[in-house]
């Protein structure tokens, strides 16, 4: 294993049972996270990219620890802690979530909400307020708002509260989930830049998740694309928008202001099949939106092959290539 | 800055129903407190000088100003003593079947699973038989006194507290900061503690003021067919009951404890209604009632 | 605009005011008399059985004394005793065997005739049944049919007042064929049960072929008013034409109404506070004489009851026989000074030293009795005693009563027999129900000895000096005799009130 | 969706006889917590040694609680609910005779309540932040705030005192009545006795009222606010851009909405009420369940209150579940 891989995952599932309205019976299974294998070394950034319900958050909240996975592994720095983190790595992971708005108890001072996870560690309050106040300084707020409630702030400087609240267990890994999409576009760029700077700061390991391509191209390395569960494609950021080849990964770019108007990608969609076909067969799971479809992806699902150097995609097209 | 607490507490008073609640029951105390302090007649003073009319003269100085009940004791004195009495009984109801309604919610809500459910139907089981006849039936077997009475009706109140704080726990539990606080690593307990409870207390509180109506209604009701309050404690519901006999001739010994039963329920009634409209405008509600809105 | 304000305020008013008004006009218009001569009595008290061996409570009692023959009856308006089923009775020199001679031709509602032997069963049954009245056959060792209409009594002790027990509708006699007498009896007496709605009336229609002629009305619905306050409107409006159970407060301003007629008499049961014994401090003569001086018994008389009862001096009440006027002279007063002083004298000077005292009682029946009992927990708190009132209900009322679990009560007492030796024997003698632990070998023995002989005037010496003894003990604080009230229509008539709370229809017309 | 209904009875039903199981062992329970012996409790201190011992041998008193409790279940599905032996009589036949009365009385104050609470309800809506609205909502949450214990006495004396009408009982007992169906305003005009019929209505005005006043109260805010919200959603908008009517606009719409709290006061409500306002009954004396629970928990009849809290209780489960279903009916909302 790769010294510099912090954080790995091997077919990591989180299932959640569907259950009957009345008498609770399990009638099926939703598979948020459908076997996810990420390897993402220290200091880089891994942008995870996927329309809503592909899964991204529930990845991250399974690898914030939050949510229990159904099956697989889960490394941090080579430590398995799939069941059970080791105290020493407490504090180490830490996520930060999308809305700010609700993030914060509103019945809590600032200072209260950001001293918790310092609490947690065991810290005494007068340490942990001194080192609040510090980090408070980092996200680019003064002091003064230690006494505030929430109903005070704006919504950028809720989410600067939260990324505070985040770093002060100096964390090696964390988890930013969509932390932009509820603020004004330009307060998502503040953030964007503090985020970038703190990184660059701390030396900090990202697995940044957005629906956001534009956002996502700018602050990460390799860009893993999520399609209901699975990653269907994973590169470094360059290859993935100059040679996209997911077809899921081509429709996403073609609605994304491309720097080349040649490459347009305006395929016709196939008429539809019936959905339960989809859900009860083995097929791709993108089968049924994509273009290219063929026979074989009806019946089986394709393995995650890697075409070129680092650049891996989940589709039968490219199973020759190899 | 201002603390967000005293802003509440101002937001809430600005409600008129809650004002006038607030003025009425303040009313009846302050004249409750002057009464037990000052009155000149002992709530079991009894006198020849029975069924005076209200304002008639009396042996002190005092009129007897609601009159005097049959055995001549001043109906004033007792009324207000009363208040004091089923006040202090209806907080004993709603803090006894409130902490144990609490403490069922949120173990209930927390801890899930076969305890969640076998505490639920229990509470359910309880919420199924129809309050005033559970409370009869449990009061009938532990005896006739005003002690047994409020435990009867606190053991009838418990499920409304149980249900709701359990409700709110769980979609409180479901909410973004609950999941942040546990993300930072806190524990279950310091969880419900800090984040959790504060959010059960205010539809509590609303809900305990409601209660504390209803406790009234039950303690006065329970001596009222003889299992509360014995002769001669002054309590509204034995009263009117010992009054009943005499209506025709001395109307005011009936009404007078009556009527400062209704202004006390009304305040309650007033103060609850208010806060929940405060709490959840949209929520459709009516006094006691909740009805859910799909 | 259909919900126009006024339109919707028009149509609750006129909802409201037809409510109200349209009973209101009709009632006043059309109630109309029922065409056949119905007697309806109001009572507040629910019969809990209709079998003679099982009824042991007034209600029921009401109803069977009008269904049933006893073997004696009383002379109109009084406790003295008087033929009924039985013509003639007489015993053997002590008082131990007893013999009654039936009246000849009576016919049950059935056509059953009465004879020796149907008493005999009677008895009999009543015996297996033990009932709750069956302990008052416990003095009977055996009956002796003599002929068909002569029956003969052998009790195991001599008993004077045997007689008397006689008048006790347990000696009701019953036909033998017939089942379920509880719900339908068959008696002998002037009146035939139509139906019984619980809690709500019993309908008797008149037995036109009773031994002492038909009945003067063709039926009698009692029915019952739980409530007395209701009762007192009933009566009122005319709904009833006899109220049996008008509570104390309600007799003043009914005895004003001029459409109404107040019957009273003395009557023979007693109210009094008893008190245990066999606990300090009641084991202390002084403290039971404090407490009998501490009772203001003028307000009870005046204030709570209304002038409705007389005072009661000693163990008996002045309308029986024995009764000693000199009682009145030597019982005891209000006097609270005496009382504080005799209070200090017992060792609990101004109450010190003195636990908070247990009064129970049951006023479910007897709702004044509440009032009393507040009167006095107020007359005692002014000499230093604290107590604290307990209302029961009745059953467990009796319950700590006979398992001496109290340290006071009140309660009446209704004789089974109107004989002095029914109130010396139970209440006041080691071999009688021993309720408060009164202990006095004279009273005893004076006892025994008056039920044995069968002078009157001998047994009327002997209750005198027994008052005396017992009065000075201060075994409880004795407190009133209530008198008997009943109110009737101006135009019923023929009514009689007995002493006993026998309440008799047969002689009752309505014009 | 007839899936989802079929499913949604059976889960109810399934919930409602769980209740009722839960409401045996409720009462089950308290009937042994009794102090004493359990047969002198259900026999009074006179119990003769024979009676305590046929009720020791009825009831399985000698056996263990899991025997008692399985004699008591099969007792009970047999429509057994024991003897009174404190007022004579089974309590099943006891508690059948006075249920009607009940049954009678509070029908009669839900209507009375209905006729009251409901177009106030609509009025105040439409006049909603108006003086009358205010009016209206104050003197809603006064009805709703009456101790029976209070306006009980205040009707007694009103209509018994000032106005001289009987206030207590069902029926002058004179009338003599065939019993049909035993409401008695059924069964007067049944009898053709409109006199009859008459002095019955004037008796259950009073005690209807003070049932109905509160209940009253309340439909009026219920009413109001649940027609508020509808006259605020779009398809009453809507209707009315569509110029319908005002008042088919009302009738169709809102009231049909403003049904559904209705019904669910009406299940909350009537099965309490079925029990019949124990408070209400004893003061006008009125011979229903309240009456009968008054004088048997005065007479410490344990075997009478345990008998009417389980049948009062089966009614409520019973009423209640009725109530949802009826409601998921209506309400299309709530099917899916």
């Amino acid at each position: 294993m790769n010294s510099d891989v912090i954080v790995k995952t091997v077919n990591l599932k989180k299932y959640y049972e569907i259950r009957s309205k009345y008498l609770k019976r399990v009638i099926g299974y939703v598979k948020a996270v459908n076997g996810v294998d990420l390897e993402i070394k220290r200091g880089e950034t891994l942008g995870l990219v996927g329309e809503s319900g592909s899964g991204k958050t529930t990845l991250g909240l399974v690898l914030a620890k939050l949510v229990k996975p159904t099956d697989g592994k889960y490394f941090l720095k080579g430590i398995d802690i799939t069941y059970s983190l080791p105290k020493n790595l407490r504090g180490k992971i830490r996520i930060v979530f999308q809305d700010p708005y609700s993030a914060l108890n509103p019945r809590l001072k600032i200072v209260d909400t950001l001293i918790e996870p310092l609490l947690a560690q065991g810290v005494d309050k007068e340490n942990a307020k001194e080192k609040v106040a510090k980090y408070l300084k980092l996200v680019g707020l003064s002091e003064e708002y230690l006494e505030s409630y929430p109903h005070m702030l704006s919504g950028g400087q809720r989410q600067r509260i939260m990324i505070a609240r985040a770093l002060v267990t100096e964390p090696e890994f964390v988890i930013l989930d969509e932390p932009t999409s509820m603020l004004d576009v330009s307060t998502q760029a503040q953030i964007i830049e503090l985020l970038k700077k703190i990184k660059n700061e701390k030396n900090l390991t990202y697995l940044f998740i957005t629906h956001n391509l534009a956002v996502a191209r700018y602050l990460s390395d390799t860009i893993a694309i999520m399609f209901s569960g699975q990653i269907v494609e994973i590169a470094d950021k360059k290859t993935i928008f100059s040679n996209p080849l997911h077809p899921y990964t081509k429709t996403l770019l073609s609605a994304y202001p491309s720097p080349d108007p040649s490459s347009t990608w305006s395929p016709e969609i196939p008429e539809d099949i019936d959905n339960n076909t989809l859900i009860y067969n083995q097929g791709c799971s993108y089968a049924g939106r994509c273009p290219l479809r063929k026979d074989l992806c009806l019946k089986t699902s394709p393995e995650l092959i890697e075409v070129e150097n680092n650049h891996k995609v989940r589709c039968h097209i490219y199973k020759d290539r190899t | 800055m201002v603390s967000s607490r005293l802003k509440v507490l101002e937001e809430v008073l600005r409600i008129k129903r809650v004002r006038y609640g607030i003025f009425i029951l303040l009313s009846l105390a302050i004249l409750s407190i002057f009464v037990i302090l000052f009155s000149p007649f002992e709530y079991d003073r009894i006198s020849p000088r029975v069924h005076l009319p209200p304002l008639a003269g009396s042996d002190t100085s005092w009129p007897h100003i609601l009159g005097t009940d049959n055995l001549g004791r001043d109906v004033f004195t007792r009324t207000f003593y009363a208040f004091a009495l089923d006040l202090g009984c209806a907080l004993a109801v709603v803090i006894l079947s409130g902490s144990i309604g609490l403490a069922i919610g949120i173990a209930s809500s927390y801890l899930g699973g076969v305890i969640d459910a076998v505490l639920m139907r229990i509470m359910d089981i309880v919420i199924s038989i129809p309050g005033f006849m559970l409370a009869i039936a449990i009061a009938a077997v532990l005896g006739s006194s005003i002690f047994n009475a409020i435990i009867a009706i606190a053991i009838v109140t418990i499920p409304v507290y149980a249900r709701l704080v359990r409700s709110v726990v769980l979609s409180v539990k479901e909410s973004l900061f609950v999941l942040a606080a546990k993300e930072a690593g806190l524990s279950d307990l310091y969880i419900v503690v800090k984040h959790v409870l504060p959010h059960v207390i205010p539809t509590f509180i609303t809900q305990a003021s409601m209660e504390l109506s209803n406790a009234i209604i039950y303690i006065a009701a329970l001596s009222f067919v003889g299992l509360g309050a014995q002769e001669p404690v002054p309590e509204w519901g034995l009263m009117i009951s010992s009054a009943r006999r005499y209506v025709r001739e001395a109307w005011w010994t009936a009404v007078f404890p009556g009527l400062v039963m209704f202004l006390t329920v009304l305040s309650f009634n007033l103060i609850g209604d208010g806060l929940r409209d405060y709490l959840d405008p949209k929520k459709r509600t009516v006094i006691g009632v909740q009805v859910e809105t799909s | 605009m259909m919900f126009s304000r006024r339109i919707v305020i028009a149509v609750v008013v006129a909802v409201i005011v037809i409510a109200i008004a349209v009973p209101l006009v009709i009632t006043k218009l059309t109630i109309s008399q029922p065409v056949q001569k119905v007697l309806v009595v109001g009572t507040t008290y629910d019969p809990k059985t209709l079998d003679p061996a099982q009824a042991y409570d007034i209600a029921s009692a009401i109803v069977i004394q009008n269904i049933y023959d006893t073997l004696v009856g009383y002379k109109p308006g009084t406790s003295e005793l008087a033929p009924k089923l039985a013509e003639r009775w007489e015993s053997n020199e002590n008082a131990s065997v007893w013999t009654f001679y039936l009246r000849k031709g009576v016919k049950f509602h059935d056509g059953t005739e009465l004879t020796a032997d149907i008493v005999n069963y009677s008895i009999e049954r009543a015996k297996k049944l033990q009932g709750p009245p069956a302990f008052l056959l416990d003095v009977i060792d055996k009956v002796e049919v003599v002929d068909k209409y002569t029956v003969r009594f052998v009790l195991k002790h001599p008993f004077s007042p045997f007689p008397a027990l006689a008048a006790f509708t347990i000696f009701s006699s019953v036909p033998p064929n017939a089942t379920n007498l509880d719900e339908k009896p068959i008696g002998t007496g002037p009146f035939k049960l139509e139906s019984w709605k619980k809690g709500e009336q019993v309908v008797l229609v008149a037995n036109k072929d009773y031994w002492r002629g038909p009945p003067k009305v063709d039926k009698v619905i009692i029915r019952i008013y739980p409530d007395p306050t209701t009762l007192r409107v009933a009566l009122e409006k005319g709904e009833i034409d006899i109220a049996l159970g008008i509570q104390p407060q309600d007799i003043e301003a009914l005895s004003k109404n001029p459409n109404i007629k107040m019957v009273s008499i003395d009557g023979v049961v007693i109210e009094w506070l008893g008190m245990n014994h066999r606990r300090a401090p009641f084991n202390n003569t002084l403290f039971r004489k404090a407490i009998n001086y501490a009772i203001d018994y003028d307000y009870i008389l005046n204030i709570v009851l209304r002038g409705t009862a007389t005072r009661l001096y000693g163990p008996l009440p002045p309308a029986i026989f024995g009764y000693d006027p000199e009682v009145e002279k030597y019982g005891y007063r209000y006097n609270p000074e005496l009382a504080k002083k005799l209070l200090a004298e017992a060792g609990y000077p101004e109450g010190r030293g003195l636990r908070e005292l247990e009064l129970i009682i049951s006023s479910a029946e007897r709702a004044e009795r509440k009032d009393v009992a507040a009167v006095i927990q107020r007359n005692l708190k002014e000499i230093g005693i604290n107590i604290r009132i307990v209302d029961l209900d009745w059953s467990s009322f009796l319950d700590r009563l006979f398992n001496h679990d109290f340290d006071m009560y009140m309660v009446d007492w209704f004789p089974d027999y109107v004989d002095p030796d029914d109130w010396i024997v139970p209440l006041f003698t080691t071999y009688g129900l021993g309720i408060d632990g009164y202990n006095n070998t004279v009273v005893d023995e004076l006892a025994l000895k008056a039920r044995q002989l069968t002078e009157l005037n001998e047994r009327i010496a002997l209750y005198k000096q027994l008052q005396k003894i017992i009065v000075e003990d201060a075994p409880w604080a004795f407190l009133y005799v209530p008198k008997l009230y009943v109110f009737i229509q101006k135009n019923v008539e023929g009514f009689i009130l007995y002493p006993v709370y026998y309440i008799d229809f047969y002689p009752v017309e309505k014009k | 969706m007839a899936r989802n209904i079929a499913q949604y009875i059976f889960y109810r039903l399934i919930q409602a006889v769980f209740s009722i199981f839960g409401v045996i062992v409720v009462v089950f329970l308290l009937s042994r917590v009794l102090p004493g012996n359990p047969a002198i409790a259900i026999l009074g201190p006179k119990a003769t040694p024979e009676n305590i011992e046929k009720v020791t041998r009825e009831w399985g008193l000698d056996k263990s609680y899991f025997e008692q409790f399985l004699i008591y279940i099969s007792r009970i599905l047999q429509g057994d609910l024991g003897d009174s032996y404190v007022m004579g009589y089974s309590v099943g036949r006891l508690i059948a005779e006075r249920l009607p009365a009940s049954i009678e009385l509070v029908v009669f104050a839900f209507v009375l309540s209905l006729i009251i609470g409901i177009p106030l309800g609509i009025l105040s809506a439409r006049k909603h932040d108006t003086k009358t609205d205010l009016i209206l909502s104050t003197l809603a949450v006064m009805g709703f705030s009456f101790p029976s214990l209070l306006l009980g006495i205040l009707l007694l004396i009103f209509f018994g005192i000032n106005l001289g009408l009987p206030v207590s009982g069902r029926i002058d007992p004179r009338y003599s009545i065939n019993v049909y169906t035993g409401f008695i305003l059924l069964d007067t005009l049944l009898n053709g006795n409109i006199n009859a019929f008459l002095d019955a209505f004037s008796r259950i005005i009073p005690p209807a009222l003070t049932l109905a006043i509160p209940l009253a109260g309340l439909l009026l805010r219920l009413t109001r606010n649940s027609v508020l919200e509808v006259m605020m959603q779009d398809f009453v908008r809507t209707a009315k851009m569509k110029k319908l009517p005002e008042n088919i606009v009302m009738y169709k719409h809102i009231l049909r909405n403003a049904l559904l709290p209705i019904i669910t006061i009406a299940g909350l409500y009537f099965a309490v009420l079925v029990t019949g306002d124990i408070v209400v009954e004893t003061i006008f004396a009125w011979p229903g369940l309240g009456r009968l629970i008054w004088e048997a928990v005065s007479l410490r009849d344990y075997m009478v209150i345990q008998g009417s809290v389980l049948v009062v209780s089966i009614i409520y489960i019973v009423v209640n579940t009725v109530v949802d279903i009826l409601y998921m009916y209506i309400d299309p909302r709530i099917r899916g």
